[in-house]
């Protein structure tokens, strides 16, 4: 297979923790500009595959490779941060002491040195930015709050923003609309099919709903491997799939 | 108000220091109140001021400054480590006012402003090895120097390295160990002495072991079976009070060094110790060499101060030298030139009950040395503070003051 | 920018507020104690000068712990190390200045190595008879320490107690290490006796009036730093690496990075502290390393209000002006008065002054915002603006959260 | 001088195991008579001589008594009496008969002094008279004393106690002790190799001291032997000396883990930074020196139990203190660790000042029960009593308290509130009284803890705070909230410790130690045992 | 069952809940639904006693619990889910369940069978340490603790979240279950509105602070009532 026109890359990956595998063997391989959705049951390996991704998990086996020649596994969360993967947590984490303005601030993109932020003044494009962003998450009447006071889909929402404000060529999103209303479940999978447009995805979810709003490719992945590959309807139409995740 | 005159009390109420100089306050509030019971002095009643540097060097040159510069005292009575003393020197300097310093200590110092009613090493640690090389300490051949590291230990050492070797002791027949303070696990240093001891020679400790390390110590020396007539241990740090702290059946005949032990036999002693116990409302509390240092420093004040007529530092310094008070051994210490005091010097083996039996003393009074002979650059230095030399380290090889006089 | 800040309303006026006060004391207090006579009501003795003086050489300590700590969640228990390094610095040049008025009359040789048989001056002790050596010293040693042991520790993500610990291993081994006579520090008793500084006499009211002045003015400008940094992004990150490092981390930022410049800073403010208070206090020991000398300082940063500037210089003037009184008036009971106190504080207080304080007002001002737009029959925002979490200090995970109790897994 | 011992020695002997003394009573009446004016340390020493010269065994009560700095004047008539201080006041005793003899002032009767120089020669003389004792032990110990004083006029006393001797201790000793003579005699040669084969069968460092000084006198073939004696034990004395160094890094550790392990539940399980750990443990010491105080005065014969019932007051005092610490501030700082600093170091500040105002700044004794005193050989490794029981007794509280963590009710409770107070108590758990019982329970075994340390550091208000930084050093070193971890973390820092000590010396050996644990936890940022998972990995 | 009548509740000088009032039945399933920020959660943390009600009040079968404690409340009979799940991250799995033994006689305390039949995971992952499972399972988990408990009311805050179909299933299954059979009070707080429709028996619409609707599960396709559910 080759490397050279997929932004990701991960053959033969296995990790496991406590002689526990969670990833076993996986394959996965995402082509520049697409959008995917991974499925899969509780403790599939979703999140721990994108750990490996981001440099939070090392693989015990197995390659990863970004943008077709960069071996991730050779680099820490910053430096894979700053080529460009970005990453929207399961559980939110935003900085609660700081207002939803100043989370956005430190996540846009810019130089990630310290004496360019000891010394940095905001640009007009940056306000705007951030001013651009608060508005798709609405949370442009509370900039000045701060983020611990936020309810738990609002934080979702600021994670959102903040990856926004990333703009990294690839999004790595875990479970984005967890605890949000139907209306915004709609919202968001439009958000992501916007940002699809000139960016690479990878989108967990449980919710199918919004996972058929996406229209993408999908990967249900089982005790840390593919189990079934492509089309929604041809992967919940697959008797394995409805039997350890989609139920009877 | 003026119709008292003020002391300071500069000993640590609390920290680390505290276990030793809280006693020291005591005793001098007690002094306070027998002169005042006799009526003052220049008819005026004498007020204690007392502080708590807390056993924090800084702050005991604050509490200098306070003493002096806002309590307006006239002397001050205080401080037992050296380093406590180093940093109140240049106070006491500055503000000329007068420190009276009862512990014994290493020596190599001697300023205008001070009065050394303490040790120097020739008023303890000498004594102390000629005993012990002497038929009745067992003619000890084999030494070990174990101190806590802190220079009093080290300094003392120097002198007894150097003593030693003079009296013909080999390099390899002195063992040389320091532990830090308040250290208490001993088990390697004891068996190390036991290791040293067992080389047919007889051998002997010289401890200057420090405090709070001192307990412990002991303690595994008795568990570890060394016993006082194998190889005695020869304290300079170890006092009544310290042995308060121990069973002390197992250390019978472990000595020390000092120039007062509470169990000395004369009626002064005695009076004074009822009077202690009267004051502290506690009979068992000890009295130990402190104490007494305090108590002459104190009496010889005192008496400075008649003989000046006034409490004015400048005068008093200068009233100070050559006043004689009895201590508690009895005899008489005399205010020396060089601001140190004459003293007998005691061997003493633990007993049983906690207290000192003294085995030897010393025929005459010693006189404070505080440059040591056994020191290449201090043995030219001799300090006389009496006018017109005036001069704490004259050198009488150059015939100039201020040390080498090179300049 | 920061000209904006520094007169804009709210904590940058406070800020702006303290630097005057600091700078005006600076020049006031030398002039009550040198140009007044003693007998007038102003005149401020020398001993109060001397006094606060040192006061102010703590409260510079406590800033610069804060910085680290109250910023950037590093709680350092061997602040004290970096104050005592700098202070040894000092020292040695002071010991350098006395030339041959040593009592040995060495010209060489500080007393006590003389005394100790030294032959010739280690070589480590080269070039302190220059002011502008020493100077270099006292910033480049506690800086290159702090540098080289946050460096490996930031770098090994030591994070939280077992920092904090490791800190404070580090004071303990350098204690033990001055302890001893061979290492050329004087040992137990340090660097003493000093003479003159830049050819002044030490004792001397002028020159003690001068280190005041310089301790003020120095004290004023690391406010200023420490509130540029801090009101900078990068402020803003170190705040963000005191919340949730590993966030900050996928986000691009290197954490270790954004952590060992605040603590070089820190400990570079940390040893001038320490180069201004040896020449006021007369000595240097390795009594300053004692771990619990460190402890306190966190506590008058705490007492004062940490993740403040303000808090840790009202703190450390409070906590130790507190301490003189009580060890002077009430000397056998005022560890209870002591202990009171901050047991006292952290119940009552629990923010430290400033933070109380601050809260106490954001409350006023905020349930009057709110009861107003009440009665306006206005809607009231869900959280509005007044309500002020403040930049909690408490909350404050992956720091001494142990078993986490408020977990801040990134999942 | 020794001639006179000689002579006197082998005279006695000869009585003693005759068993037929018959001095006369009035002679040595006469002899103890001569005590009273006898002036300075040598003159006495010449009265022992003349009375261990008699060979009589009453001259051993007499003697024991001197050396034990009993004996007394009487200054009226100058009578020699056995004394016993009660008080104001010394009971007297006859010397001899040991009949009660009345009583008199303090100041009425003066001690006979005694010196080590002094002690040693009634040490020898006692020996030399109780070789032929009913008591194995006595025998035993005589044997030791002569194997330690040469002496060629010991050997014929020496070949009857061993031709009589039944018991196969005592006899090998007796052996010993008689070779030792052989070689300070001027046995032949032959005799002399024996007897250096026989003391180096010894391997102790006793044998070492004795060849040594063997060695320094003799010439040729002896001389050979004892010189490759001497290397031989010392090699094999090197192996022990590196056992030896690692039992008492043990013993370290076992101190360390004690000190620690109630800092492992206040600090590791609940999170509280417990900066009067150190106080809770002075408490427990002080419980100590208060019973002991009470036992001395008013049950004296309960001495050996006084540890024994110590402990469970200790646990309750300490563990009171603590509840009371918790109830009133601690329980408020919940979710605000760091705060927990500021206050626990008010309390320590406070807990210290109130110790110090109630006993005294100075040190109390606290004396070591029998069974905690002395020491025992395993080997050629000595092991002290105290340091044993020390060991043991930390073990046992260690499992103990593993015990209750890990596998009853109260345990998973605890775990649970300091993880998650909040949500803990939705499940039901009464979260103020776990919280209060968990901080007495660290309280408490901090408090147990002083009173096994009062056995080996003073018991000043001071206490605590030298043992502060090491348990928590202990405690993070071995990975916070993790019991083993503490344990394994005590004992390894306790023996690396222990193991450099004889090279670097207590203070560089420290300094390193230091080191170590910085560079160790760069390795291990989250300890030894460091919790592992997600949770933690934030 | 449960009434809370007139709940506000500040934070600070934000109001989050403004004059609350709601009925939760035995036997009965009740959904609380509403936009992110609107007071659910709020709200049901003052019903488990985790906030304290600035006025108003909050009773559990016709008692005020307004004084009592959480651990008081829980132990009269209410459990919770919390919303993120809070599980017990270093105890493992079997000792999170355990975790709900305290309110519990002695001779009740097991794991009841019916726990283990909705979350098998839960059975093979006994050992692991909570806070190793995977957000969905540490959810379940999270549900199974509550139900160890054996409440009188069950309070579930948004317990589907990140839960995979299958076991979104079963947990309906379950709530039904226990409503049915042990006749408990469910008060369930919801953003999934098909699982909603399928199992309440009446729903609240909270919107900024207050509940503006009550009523059957079929108001849901009511477009005035689905207005406050959109953006
Ligand atoms: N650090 C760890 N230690 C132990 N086990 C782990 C660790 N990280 C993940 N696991 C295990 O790996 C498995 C995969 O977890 P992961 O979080 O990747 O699942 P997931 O697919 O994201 O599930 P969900 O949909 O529930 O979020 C789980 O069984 C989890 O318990
Ligand atoms: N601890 C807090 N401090 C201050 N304000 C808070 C706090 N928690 C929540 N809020 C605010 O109170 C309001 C209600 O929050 P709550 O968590 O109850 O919402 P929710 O309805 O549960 O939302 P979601 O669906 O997102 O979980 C929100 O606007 C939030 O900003
Ligand atoms: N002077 C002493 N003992 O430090
Ligand atoms: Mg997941
Ligand atoms: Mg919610």
């Amino acid at each position: 297979m080759s490397k050279s026109n997929t932004i990701l890359y991960l053959d033969g990956v296995s990790v496991s923790f406590d002689g526990f595998r969670a990833i076993n063997n996986l394959s996965l391989v995402l082509d520049k500009g697409e959008m995917r959705a991974i499925i899969g049951p509780n403790g599939a390996g979703k999140t721990t595959m994108m750990d490996i991704v981001t440099g939070k998990t090392r693989p015990d086996e197995g390659e990863v490779f970004f943008d077709g020649q960069v071996d991730l596994t050779r680099h820490d969360e910053a430096e894979i941060a700053m080529m460009g993967i970005g990453r929207k947590f399961q559980k939110p984490t935003v900085f609660e002491s700081h207002t939803i303005e100043e989370n956005l601030m430190l996540a846009l993109k810019g130089p990630r040195s310290i004496f360019p932020a000891l010394f940095h003044r905001q640009s007009p494009a940056e306000a705007r930015q951030i001013d651009n962003i608060l508005g798709i998450i609405r949370l442009g009447d509370k900039r000045r709050e701060f983020a611990a006071n936020l309810s738990h889909g609002q934080k979702q929402w600021l994670e959102i923003g903040m990856l926004l404000a990333q703009d990294p060529k690839l999004l790595l999103v875990d479970e984005p609309v967890a605890g949000m209303t139907d209306a915004e479940t709609e919202e968001t999978a439009r958000l992501l099919r916007d940002i699809a447009r000139d960016h690479s995805v990878i989108v967990v979810e449980h919710d199918m709903h919004f996972v058929r709003e996406l229209g993408v490719k999908v990967t249900c992945l089982h005790e840390g491997s593919v189990l079934s590959e492509g089309t929604l309807d041809f992967v919940s139409a697959d008797e394995r799939v409805v039997e350890v995740y989609l139920g009877r | 108000a003026d119709d008292t005159i003020k002391v300071g009390i500069l000993h640590s109420l609390s920290g680390t220091m505290a276990i030793s100089e809280t006693t020291l306050k005591d005793a001098m509030l007690m002094l306070i109140d027998e002169q005042n019971a006799k009526g003052g002095l220049l008819g005026k009643k004498l007020e204690a001021v007392v502080v708590d540097p807390a056993s924090n060097w800084p702050l005991f040159a604050e509490k200098a400054r306070e003493l002096i510069s806002k309590d307006k005292v006239a002397a001050v009575f205080g401080c037992w480590t050296s380093v406590s003393r180093k940093s109140v020197l240049p106070v006491f300097s500055e503000l000329d006012n007068i420190l009276f310093y009862p512990v014994q200590y290493e020596g190599e110092e001697s300023e205008r402003n001070v009065f050394y009613t303490g040790a120097a090493p020739n008023q303890q640690a000498i004594p102390a090895v000629d005993y012990l090389m002497s038929e009745d300490g067992g003619s000890v051949k084999r030494w070990v120097l174990e101190g806590t590291d802190y220079v009093y230990p080290r300094t003392t050492n120097k002198i007894l390295e150097a003593y030693l070797k003079a009296k013909g002791v080999a390099a390899e027949d002195i063992m040389v160990n320091y532990t830090p303070f308040g250290f208490s696990d001993w088990q390697t240093e004891v068996s190390a002495i036991k290791k040293f001891g067992s080389a047919g020679k007889k051998t002997a400790v010289v401890s200057t072991v420090n405090g709070d390390a001192n307990v412990p110590f002991y303690k595994e020396l008795g568990n570890q079976g060394i016993k006082a007539e194998d190889i005695p241990v020869m304290a300079f740090s170890v006092g009544e009070e310290e042995l308060a702290g121990l069973d002390t059946k197992p250390l019978v005949g472990h000595l020390a060094a000092w120039n007062y032990f509470e169990s000395v036999n004369t009626p002064e002693n005695k009076k004074f110790i009822a009077n202690w116990h009267k004051f502290i409302k506690n009979n068992k509390r000890t009295t130990n060499d402190p104490m007494e240092a305090h108590y002459i420093g104190f009496n010889m004040w005192v008496k400075a101060v008649e003989k000046a007529g006034t409490t004015d530092p400048d005068k008093v310094i200068d009233a100070m030298i050559g006043v004689s008070v009895p201590n508690l051994t009895g005899g008489y210490s005399t205010m020396m030139p060089n601001h140190h005091i004459t003293k007998p010097v005691l061997i003493g083996e633990i007993q049983a009950d906690g207290q000192f039996e003294t085995v030897s003393r010393t025929p005459g009074l010693v006189m404070g040395d505080e440059w040591s002979d056994y020191l290449p650059d201090s043995k030219d230095l001799i300090s006389d503070w009496r006018k017109p030399l005036s001069c704490g380290n004259f050198n009488v090889a150059t015939g100039k003051c201020g040390g080498k006089g090179t300049n | 920018m920061i000209s904006g800040r520094f007169f804009a309303a709210g904590a940058d006026r406070r800020i702006a507020i303290t630097i005057f006060i600091l700078l005006a004391v600076a020049i006031i207090v030398p002039v009550l104690n040198l140009a007044v006579s003693p007998t007038s009501a102003f005149y401020i003795p020398s001993y109060i000068v001397a006094l606060t003086s040192k006061y102010l050489c703590y409260a510079l300590l406590a800033l610069s712990l804060d910085l680290v700590w109250g910023y950037c969640g590093i709680l350092s228990l061997g602040h004290g190390a970096f104050f005592a390094l700098g202070g040894y610095a000092m020292g040695m040049y002071l010991m350098r200045q006395i030339g041959s008025r040593g009592v040995y009359g060495n010209p060489i040789l500080p007393d006590f190595m003389v005394f100790l048989n030294y032959k010739e001056l280690p070589w480590f002790w080269t070039g302190f008879d220059h002011f502008w050596f020493a100077a270099i010293m006292v910033l480049a040693v506690p800086g290159l320490l702090a540098f080289i042991f946050g460096w490996f520790a930031f770098r090994s993500r030591v994070t939280g107690v077992y920092l904090s610990i490791i800190t404070q291993a580090m004071t303990y081994a350098l204690l033990l290490a001055f302890f001893r006579n061979d290492m050329g520090f004087g040992g137990n008793n340090g660097l003493t006796d000093f003479k003159d500084i830049l050819g002044f006499n030490v004792q001397a009211d002028t020159t003690r009036s001068a280190l005041f002045a310089a301790s003020a003015v120095m004290l004023a400008l690391a406010v200023f730093i420490t509130w540029a940094i801090v009101g900078s992004k990068y402020g803003k990150l170190l705040m963000a690496v005191r919340d949730a490092e590993s966030r900050t981390r996928f986000l691009g930022w290197r954490a270790e990075n954004v952590k060992l410049f605040a603590f070089t800073v820190s400990a570079v403010m940390a040893g001038i502290a320490g180069a201004l208070y040896v020449p006021q206090v007369g000595i240097i020991n390795p009594g300053e390393f004692e771990p619990s000398n460190s402890i306190e300082v966190v506590i008058w940063a705490a007492v004062g209000g940490r993740g403040t500037i303000v808090g840790p210089i009202i703190g450390a003037l409070l906590v130790n002006a507190g301490k003189s009184w009580f060890t002077g008036v009430l000397p056998e009971f005022w560890l209870f008065a002591l202990g009171g106190l901050f047991v006292a504080v952290t119940l009552l207080l629990p923010k430290g002054i400033i933070g109380m304080w601050d809260s106490w007002r954001g409350n006023v001002r905020a349930l009057r915002v709110a009861s107003l737009t009440e009665e306006a029959g206005t809607e009231v925002g869900m959280a509005s603006a007044a309500s002020k979490p403040a930049r909690s200090p408490a909350r404050n995970p992956g720091e001494w959260s142990l078993s986490g109790p408020e977990p801040q897994a990134a999942e | 001088m020794t001639l006179i011992r000689t002579i006197g020695l082998t005279l006695l002997f000869l009585l003693a195991t005759l068993s037929s003394s018959d001095a006369g009573e009035a002679d040595l009446r006469a002899i103890i008579a001569k005590f009273a004016t006898a002036k300075g340390f040598s003159e006495i020493g010449a009265v022992v001589h003349d009375l261990a010269a008699t060979g009589d065994s009453l001259v051993e009560h007499p003697l024991s008594a001197l050396a034990d700095g009993n004996l007394y004047i009487r200054e009226a008539d100058s009578l020699v009496f056995v004394g016993k201080e009660a008080g104001e006041s010394v009971q007297l005793f006859d010397p001899l008969s040991s009949e009660a003899s009345g009583e008199a002032a303090k100041d009425d009767v003066a001690k006979i002094k005694v010196n080590n120089t002094l002690r040693r020669v009634i040490r020898d003389a006692l020996g030399t008279l109780t070789l032929g004792a009913k008591d194995p032990a006595v025998r035993l110990a005589a044997a030791g004393t002569m194997f330690k004083t040469p002496d060629a006029a010991n050997i014929e006393p020496l070949d009857t106690a061993i031709a009589s001797e039944t018991v196969a201790s005592v006899k090998a000793l007796l052996e010993q002790a008689r070779a030792a003579s052989v070689l300070v005699s001027d046995r032949p040669e032959t005799d002399k190799l024996a007897a250096v084969a026989l003391i180096g069968a010894r391997g102790d460092r006793d044998a070492v001291s004795l060849l040594t000084s063997v060695d320094a006198s003799a010439s040729g073939a002896v001389k050979d032997a004892a010189t490759a004696t001497i290397a031989n034990i010392n090699s094999t004395l090197a192996l022990w000396d590196a056992g030896q160094n690692i039992w008492y890094g043990i013993s370290l550790g076992s101190v360390l883990l004690l000190a620690a392990i109630g800092l492992a539940i206040t600090f590791g399980v609940m999170g509280v930074i417990n900066m009067a750990h150190g106080e809770m443990v002075m408490l427990g010491a002080y419980t100590t020196f208060v019973v002991q105080q009470v036992i001395r005065t008013s049950f004296p014969g309960l001495f050996d139990w006084s540890l024994v019932i110590a402990l469970p007051l200790a646990f309750l005092v300490a563990a009171f203190v603590g509840l009371i610490i918790e109830r009133g501030v601690i329980r408020f700082l919940y979710g605000r660790p760091l705060e927990t600093l500021l206050a626990t170091w008010g309390v320590s500040l406070i807990l210290q000042q109130a110790v110090r105002s109630i006993f005294g700044p100075t040190n109390q004794e606290v004396g070591n029960p029998s069974w905690m005193s002395g020491s025992f050989d395993v080997g050629q490794l000595a092991i002290t009593w105290n340091r044993l029981w020390i060991l043991v007794f930390a073990l046992t509280v260690f499992g103990m308290l593993l015990y209750v963590m890990k596998r009853t009710p109260w345990g998973l409770q605890m775990r649970a509130v300091t993880a998650n107070r909040r949500m803990a108590a939705s499940m039901g758990i009464r979260t103020p009284w776990v919280d209060a019982l968990t901080f007495a329970l660290g309280s408490g075994i901090a408090g147990i803890a002083g009173v096994a340390l009062s056995q080996i550091d003073n018991v000043s208000p001071n206490l605590g705070r030298g043992y502060i930084i090491d348990s928590f050093m202990v405690v993070v070193f071995g990975g916070v909230g993790n019991l083993w971890g503490t344990l394994v973390g005590a004992f390894s820092l306790g023996i690396v410790n222990k193991v450099l000590e004889p090279y670097a010396g207590a203070v560089l050996g420290k300094i390193v130690v230091l080191v170590l644990i910085i560079l160790f936890i760069q390795k291990r940022p989250r300890g030894l045992f460091a919790l592992k998972g997600r949770a933690v990995e934030a | 069952m449960l009434e809370v009548s007139n709940a506000t509740l500040h934070y600070g000088a934000a109001q989050a809940l403004r004059g609350v009032s709601l009925k939760a039945g035995a036997g009965k399933i009740t959904c609380v639904l509403g936009r992110n920020g609107v007071g659910k959660t709020s709200l049901m943390r003052s019903i488990v006693g985790h906030h304290r009600l600035t006025s108003g009040s909050v009773a559990f079968e016709g008692k005020a619990l307004d004084r009592s404690a959480a651990y008081d409340r829980a132990r009269s009979g209410i459990a919770f889910v919390p919303q993120g799940r809070e599980i017990f991250p270093l105890l493992s799995v079997r000792e999170n369940l355990e975790s709900g033994f305290a309110p519990l006689k002695r001779a009740d305390r097991n794991v009841p069978a019916h726990v283990f039949e909705l979350f098998p995971v839960l059975k093979q992952m006994l050992g692991r340490r909570g806070g190793d499972l995977s957000g969905g399972q540490q959810q379940q988990l999270a549900i199974g603790r509550a139900l160890v408990m054996r409440p009188k009311l069950l309070v579930l805050d948004e317990p589907t979240e990140g839960i995979q179909p299958s076991v979104i299933k079963d947990i309906g299954r379950a709530i039904r279950y226990l409503r049915d059979q042990a006749g408990i009070a469910v008060l369930l707080v919801e953003q999934y509105l098909d699982f909603c429709r399928e199992l309440a028996d009446e729903v609240n619409i909270m919107d900024r602070g207050l509940i503006v609707h009550t009523g059957p599960a079929e108001d849901l396709d009511r477009a005035d009532v689905r207005k406050f559910l959109t953006v």
